[in-house]
Order: structure tokens, then C-alpha cells, then sequence
């Protein structure tokens, strides 16, 4: 194992530091709230791909520099079948999230090319996802997208009856990436397996945050998602379905996905798979991570017009999404990014068109609401007082915009 | 090139001059329908200048900004000032504006027209 | 640019360490002779990659983490550009050469899955190439694949006869990666353009050794084959023809290639360009090349037994492919391994029945001789003192292994 | 683990005893058609017990490293002893095989077997 160290110990060492134009803030004082989009690494991750840039050999090499290097791999990849609970001959290492949801998604259609068949995912699912499978679509398959309720949840009843025996996969999240939501995995890859039809679930969000139940079928995990290098990640690979390969080569990860190893990457993967273990093991951080995201949502919804989106209950407390009656999200974000405070809009608004986000829409909110929503994501290493310190800014930055908004419409 | 100016920076997080005067001698609202933002611009004149002025907008990070260095602008300015004043002169002074953002400058642009039409035809404000 | 530093700088600081398997030889004092199948990373590149290591936003985040990590890709962008003469906007980074070259290839296909068609490679395509065309081949499309001359080249003739009007692809490399042997690109990218069809170019063993021709298509290379770090790679785009995207999610790389990008990979890519565009304008480095790689030649033929199967002409100098007359590639690699030498056999043995190298047999080699086949490669970083030791080394070595076999036969 | 044990290094590397003892007492060569390896092996005797032996091999490393560890090992052994070998006693001998390589102590067992009969038989060189 590449960390003993608990998550305590590495606190604070890993200091995310605020570059000039967020303003106001001190270097070092930066308040990082937008950890479902990507994390720190952790220093026993830098330590471990540093000191692996020592070992440059070819994997598949088999003389004594390829062998060197096929070790780093071994090991990770225990350290990953520890953090997944499963068999280390089922971790396939790839690039990251979506090329793990895609190759499961697509590789599925181009398996049943020839018969066709038919496919089902959620509303709430990741673009991976759901692109992965509009594309599956264009290629002649039918699709169906289950609903979800309120909180953002497919029902396992929904499920079932949306089952064919044509039915090729399934692939449903965990967590949701916008709101935290937990879907019912075990009633879900039930039902499924129940049908004898293979389950993919996109686990990216909850690796390293919670233990996942086993899945019969794919699980596809991201490593900069849990302190880990960003473009690496993990598919496992837990049932007989023929998982078709869509990068071709060699032989490497047994025979399931070609192409010369991402060694440091993998290697950062392996170290943020151990540091993820010990905190899942160690009670008082899943105490700590408790309060940390109650405290966070409940300062955020005693803010003026607040209304937090993320369920009560089955979710991540590490993410708080949360509504400003009247203001608009992306203004909200980059008013906080100016301020030093990280977060982001439910929505991805690159433009001066902002859309309101797909799964606060399946949710049932209004698209107005949808358009005020902004997520605050914390990890294991966001503290107390910074909790408190985004909250305070936050609460300062919506009073203003509201100071600038108000009388407006009346003028 | 960042995606906002130090100027626009320093206005949508320290904005001056918000509000509305009361019973102003001329005002203009603009509305772009396109990306929704909103300006309003209230405003009190001496010696054929603005001599003070208060914003109130609705819209992205830099239209805010924008709005608030507008406001701060117009302050010495006549109306023959104010209609000379085109989308590229707005985003010179902002400090420029990134690709996507054009649309601040160009409901500046209007905001400080209307405001000039509503001088020059007197109306004041209703 | 993070390289100004010339490689005659940054030689010898990068020593490989010998691990104790090496028998025989101290450490630091490895002989590495696989720069084929992949080099070690330069100073220079470590630096960028772990001072990136202080960067972790997520290069789509808006805020100012974000940004900070969309900054470190652009400039990355930029120095990759610069190194294949290319826009910046045409580069697109992804996980490799195997999935650079599976994603043109296999996009073309499922591009073209309603209407179909032809695609044509060479006899002694890297696997990638064959494997993806041989997917796509399964998926109904044809395929020709065009035989190679004694020295492993493509007869441009020879691909223009191929050509048709529904050939949807031609993919061919650059230099290959057993012999070293440089195809006619020009030529062929020129036939393949003056029949309007789309070219795809696998110049993964050509970047940072070689200036590129302009290829109007499609160009795979691969950082971990010039001194960056492994998992990382570009398909620059040069073409209208549309890229059918296999890896799906956000809209990164132009919307060419989705998921977060692998920043450090794409950092140490970039310092790496830096470092091959100063060697390639160097010309110093480039007689130094030529130089190290007769000497490794002019060593290993003068060997007892030794024929060498990379042609004299129109081919890297860094890579000579040397049979041993009535030994085993695969015996000579691992005698060679254990004595601090890193080789590798022409053919991938991983297993008691090494097979012949398809690239060796397509020239015409017997099966015999394609099974003696060892091959040596040299990086920038490989000495003349390198180069002679490796050869005394080689012939110690093939003349025991003759004096254990010498009249077995007889027997 | 490693591919090959540090014996089989050492052995591979350095080979003892490489060749062929003119007029041997006895001799064995065995062809394993699968893996295409070859060994042949050359003893003296003195006493019933064999006090001299030599090999010549063709192969992987792996058999070329076990080859020249059985020259080694069967000196002061006898017919019986030879005969009572097996492959687990091979693969201990040579300090392990990784997977892939069992058809080393195939080999290595089939050369000591026929040497025995060789012995056994009388038959001695041809
Ligand atoms: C739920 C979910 N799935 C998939 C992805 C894609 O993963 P990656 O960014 O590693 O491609 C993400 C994150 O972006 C995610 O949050
Ligand atoms: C010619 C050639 N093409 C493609 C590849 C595959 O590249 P990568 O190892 O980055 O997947 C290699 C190297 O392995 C190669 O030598």
C-alpha cells in the first residue's frame, strides 16, 4: 500500500492555492467547493507517481525494465480490487469515466450488431452515458430512458416492467454527479440481473465517498474523482458478457483494452484506491465527512431564497445543490470564482445561453430553478471553517446580486 | 486570455453606484432578449452633464461588471457624449471582453443611447 | 516552452538503474536498447509533470481553478503544433497511439456503417492498425491489405491500383516500429488525397525523431515514444472528413474526444515536444543520430552469424533489426535482459511458442530467420559507449548460446 | 514473481559443463516438439554413479538455464536416482518455473528418465 497515512494526516499539506484574479483572498486561502468535478491529488498520490517516474519500462517488455514497470501495474491493481471488493483480474485500467461508460455502452452495441436489441438507462445519467447511448441508438437500437421522482430516483418497479428479453444492458449511476443522489443499486442491478440482462453502473462519484454493494456486471470508476491523477480510470468487469474492445492492440489488461499502460496515472489511481480504503475504514472520517456536508447545506439553505435540490436523504452529503430564487447560476459562480470560492452550475454554461440542467429538469423543477442552481462539493480535505467561510460568501455575493437586481422589473 | 478583465472583475464584486435615484432627471432600460440581461440606468444632471448615476442589472457575471463601470462612466458626460460612445469603445474600457461576452458591449451600447435619446428629447424620467 | 535545454544537457542525468535481476552489471549501468517500445522520460518532462502536479482544476470548471488547468492543455496545444506543423486546433489528445489509431479507424467504419465500403492498410501495420482494421473488416466492410517489398515498403503504385471509390480510409505508417523502415508518406498521401480519400498516418514512431511531412488526414503519435510519459497521445486532424467520436461525455478536444483530460500526460506530452522540436532543429543532434545508429548497426553485423534485417536506406537509424542465424530471438532477449541488456525479439513471445513477425515475414524472411530477429533501439539519450558495450555484450551472448546448441544436431 | 529464478539466471548466464564428453558412458537427448527444445546430455561413470556430465540445448532461456543446472546436479547421482526424479523435483531444484515454463521441467524429467534407461540398458554412447 502506497498510504498508510490517514486522511487527517494529509490535511491542510495539500492547500489548494488561489491565483490572482480570484481576489481578495490570500494565496493558500482558496475555498475549493467543486470536488464532484474533479479533486486535489493527495501527496501520497504525488509521492507515488513521482517515485514511479523512475520505473519508465514498457509494461509488455518482457526484460528486466518492462517487468519493473509491469509491477507498479500489479500493484495498483490489487489496490483497486481492495478498494471495489472484487478480483484484480477484473479491473480493466482506461482513460477515465467516459471512455469506461462509453466502451461498456457502446462495445455492447457493437457486440449485438448484427441482432439488435434494446437498451436502457436513466434520466439523470451522466453525458457519458447518455451519449454513449443516443449513439447506440443511431446505430438501430431502441433505448428507454426511465424516469426518475423527485429526489432524482428510479424506481426498481419502473425498472422491471421496462426489462425485454431483447434487453442488451442496463447502465444506471450511483451517485448523481449534479445533486449526490443515490440511486438503489442493489434493487436496481436486481432486477436486472434477475433478467439475466448485464448492469453497468457508473460509480464515478461514489468511489472513494462510499462503499459500493457489489455489481454482476460493469462498474466504471474515474480516478480524479477521489484524489487520484485525472484520465485514468477503471472499468470491472464481473460478468460473462463479452465486454467488445474499441481500442485495439495489444494484449494488455487481459486482452480488454489495448494500448501502452498510462503507468504513472494508473500508478496514481492505485495510491488514491489505498488512501480511499483507509478512510472508508476509519469511522470517525465517515463522522467527519457527515457533518462537514450537513454543515455546508445547512448554511447554504439559510441563505436568502435558498432552496437546496439535493435529497435529504440517500445522497452524498459532499454535495449540496442548491437554488437562489431569481439569480442565475453561472452568474453566481463566477462572482465566487472572483471571490475565491470554487463551485459550479448545475448546468454547463460555457455561453451567454445557459441551459437549465437535464437532471434537475427530470427531477420535476421549474427550468427558473433549474437555472439558479449551483453545487457546492466538498471532499475529505475541505475543512470546517472553510465550510463556513464559502457559506459566509456565498450568502454576501446572492445579497448583492439581489441589491442589484431588485426594483428592476418595476422600473 | 482570462475570461474576465480586472476591471469587470473589480465591478461585479465590489459594484458601485447600484440602485435607482429617486425621481432622476433622465433613466433608460434595455432588455436583451437574447441572453436576458437587463440594465437600468437612473440618472441626475448638472451644468449639461450627468453628474451622478445608479445602475441596477440582471444578467452574466460581465454584464454586471459591465453595467457598474457604465454607471461609473457616464458621470461627466453629456448626451452628445453618450451617443458617440460605440459596442468597441464600451470594450475598450471594460478592460475587453472574451469571445461570447460581445453582447455586454453591445447592451452597454444601447443603455448609453437610449440614455442619450432620453436627454436629448427632454423627457426626463416618468 | 519548458525545454530550452538541449538533450546533450539532459544526457546522462536520466540513467536508467539497473534492478538487481541484471546480474552481473552495477546499478545505473542498464544498457537500454527498447526505445521502440518506449523511452524514459527526460528531466524536463518530470519537471513539468510534477510542478503541473500543484494544478488540479478541472479544465472545463469554469472558476479559476479551471482555468488555471484549461492554461497548462493550451500551452501543451501549442508546443505539440508547433513540433508536427500543425493549427493548434487541430490537435486532439487522447490516451495513446492504440487509441489514436483505433479511434480513426473505427470511426470511419461506424461512420460509414449504412453505406459501407473499403479500407486499405499495409502488410506491416502495428497491431492497432491491423486489430481495428480487422474490427471493422468483421463489421462488413472490405479490406486491402498491401503487400511491402524486401525492405518492408509500400509501392505507391501499388496502393494507387488499390484505390477506390468507396474506399472510405487508407491508413499507413510512418516508420515501422520492428525495422525502423520509413514508407514513401509523401507519395502515398498523395495518391490517397488525389483520389478524395481520407488518410490516416501512424507516425507514432517517427514524432521527435523525424520531421513529419504534412499529412492531409488524419496522424497518430504517442508521447511515451519520445521521452514523455506513457497513457498519451495525439491524432492531429487535418481533414473535413468527420471524426466519429468513440469516447463520449463533455465536449472537450473541440468536441473530437470527451472526458476530463489527462492534464499531467498532456503536460509531460507537451514538455516533451518542446524538447524533440530543439532536436530536431538541432543539427548536431541530427549528425549525433546518424552516428550512434551506424555504430549499433556496423557493431551488430559484424556479429558471427548476424544478418540485419532494417534496410540500409530510408530508415531510422535508431532502429536495427538484427537476425542470429539458428538462434532464438526470444532466448537471446532474456540472456541479454539478465545481463543488463534491454532488447527486444521482433515478434511478442509471451509465451512457449514465440511467433514470427508478421512485418519481418510480409518482407519475405523465412520463418527461421523473422524468429532470430532481435531488435535495438536508441533514443537521444543513448551513448556511443551505450552502443559498444550492448554489442560486446550481444556477441558474448549469441556466441555462448552457439557454443550450448553447436552440435546438438549431430547428436 | 521474477520469470526466471535467480538459478536459472545464474545458470543461463553462466553455463557450466556446456558440450559433449567424447565417449561417454551413457548419453540422452529428448525433443520437446511443442516448445521446439532440445537437450542433450553426456555422462562418465565411476563407481555406478555418474562423475562427469555435459550438456549441449537449444531453447528458451528458461531450458537452457534447467539444462545446465541438471549437468550439475546429477553428478554422484545413480540410475535410480535419476529414474526417481520427477517434475516437481525439477522445478524445485531450479528454484522455481513461472507460468509457461513447465515444459522446462518436462524436458529436464525426460532427458534424466532416458539417461537412466540408457544406464540401465547398459547400452551406453552409441
Ligand atoms: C457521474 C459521472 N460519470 C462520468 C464522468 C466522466 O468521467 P471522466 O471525467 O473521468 O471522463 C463524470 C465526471 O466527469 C461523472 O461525474
Ligand atoms: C507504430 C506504432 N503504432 C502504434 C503504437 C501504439 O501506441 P501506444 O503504445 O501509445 O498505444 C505503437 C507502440 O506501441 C507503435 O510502435
Amino acid at each position: 500500500m502506497h498510504s498508510q497515512t490517514t486522511c487527517e494526516q494529509e490535511k491542510g499539506v495539500n492547500d489548494v492555492t488561489c491565483p490572482p484574479t480570484a481576489r481578495g483572498r490570500e494565496p493558500g486561502r482558496a475555498l475549493y467547493f467543486d470536488n464532484n468535478a474533479t479533486t486535489p491529488i493527495l501527496p501520497s498520490v504525488r509521492a507515488a507517481m513521482c517515485e514511479a517516474m523512475e520505473t519508465f519500462g514498457n509494461p509488455s517488455s518482457v526484460h528486466f525494465c518492462g517487468e519493473a514497470a509491469a509491477g507498479l501495474i500489479d500493484r495498483a491493481r490489487v489496490s483497486t480490487a481492495a478498494l471495489l471488493r472484487c478480483d484484480p483480474e477484473q479491473v480493466v485500467f482506461n482513460s477515465g469515466g467516459s471512455e469506461g461508460a462509453s466502451s461498456v455502452i457502446v462495445g455492447t452495441g457493437l457486440a449485438h450488431l448484427r441482432d439488435g436489441g434494446h437498451g436502457i438507462t436513466s434520466a439523470v445519467e451522466h453525458p457519458a452515458v447518455l451519449r454513449a447511448c443516443g449513439f447506440v441508438r443511431e446505430l438501430g437500437f431502441e433505448l428507454s430512458v426511465l424516469p426518475v421522482d423527485g429526489a432524482g430516483r428510479v424506481d426498481p418497479g419502473t425498472l422491471q416492467k421496462a426489462l425485454r428479453p431483447d434487453t442488451r444492458l442496463v447502465s444506471i449511476m450511483h451517485a448523481n454527479n449534479e445533486t449526490g443522489a443515490l440511486q438503489p443499486l442493489d434493487a436496481l442491478s436486481r432486477a436486472a440481473r434477475e433478467a439475466g440482462v448485464p448492469f453497468h453502473c457508473d460509480a464515478v462519484q461514489t468511489a472513494g465517498k462510499e462503499r459500493i454493494g457489489l455489481v454482476e456486471g460493469f462498474l466504471t470508476i474515474s480516478a480524479h474523482k477521489f484524489h487520484g491523477p485525472k484520465g485514468v480510470g477503471v472499468t470491472t468487469v464481473r460478468t460473462d458478457a463479452p465486454l467488445q474492445k474499441l481500442v485495439f492492440g495489444g494484449d494488455q489488461e487481459h486482452d480488454r483494452r489495448a494500448g501502452t499502460e498510462n503507468v504513472l496515472g494508473i500508478v496514481g489511481l492505485g495510491a488514491a484506491a489505498d488512501a480511499a480504503s483507509v478512510r472508508l475504514d476509519d469511522p470517525k472520517e465517515q463522522i467527519r465527512r457527515g457533518e462537514i456536508g450537513g454543515r455546508l447545506r445547512a448554511g447554504l439553505a439559510s441563505i436568502d431564497g435558498a432552496v437546496v435540490n439535493s435529497p435529504a436523504e440517500g445522497c452524498l452529503p459532499e454535495t449540496v445543490n442548491v437554488s437562489f430564487e431569481g439569480l442565475r447560476a453561472d452568474t453566481i459562480v463566477d462572482v465566487l470564482s472572483a471571490r475565491g470560492v470554487a463551485a459550479s452550475s448545475g448546468s454547463a454554461c460555457h455561453s451567454a445561453h445557459p441551459e437549465p440542467s437535464h437532471v434537475l429538469l427530470a427531477m420535476g423543477l421549474s427550468a427558473e430553478r433549474a437555472l439558479g442552481a449551483v453545487r457546492f462539493s466538498c471532499s475529505c480535505l475541505t475543512t470546517r471553517d472553510e465550510v463556513d467561510e464559502a457559506v459566509a460568501i456565498s450568502g454576501e455575493t446572492v445579497r448583492q446580486l439581489h441589491a442589484m437586481w431588485r426594483s428592476v422589473g418595476t422600473a | 486570455m482570462a475570461r474576465f478583465s480586472d476591471e469587470i472583475v473589480e465591478h461585479f464584486t465590489h459594484p458601485k453606484n447600484v440602485g435607482e435615484l429617486p425621481e432622476p432627471d433622465a433613466d433608460a432600460s434595455v432588455v436583451d432578449p437574447v441572453c436576458g440581461g437587463q440594465v437600468h440606468l437612473t440618472v441626475r444632471m448638472g451644468d449639461g452633464r450627468i453628474c451622478e448615476a445608479r445602475f441596477v442589472a440582471y444578467g452574466c457575471a460581465a454584464a454586471l461588471g459591465t453595467a457598474s463601470i457604465v454607471a461609473e462612466w457616464v458621470v461627466g458626460m453629456g448626451p452628445e457624449d453618450l451617443a458617440s460612445l460605440d459596442e468597441a469603445a464600451v470594450t475598450q474600457r471594460v478592460g475587453g471582453l472574451a469571445p461570447g461576452q460581445s453582447h455586454c458591449a453591445r447592451l452597454a451600447m444601447e443603455v448609453l443611447h437610449a440614455l442619450a435619446d432620453d436627454l436629448r428629447t427632454g423627457k426626463g424620467s416618468e
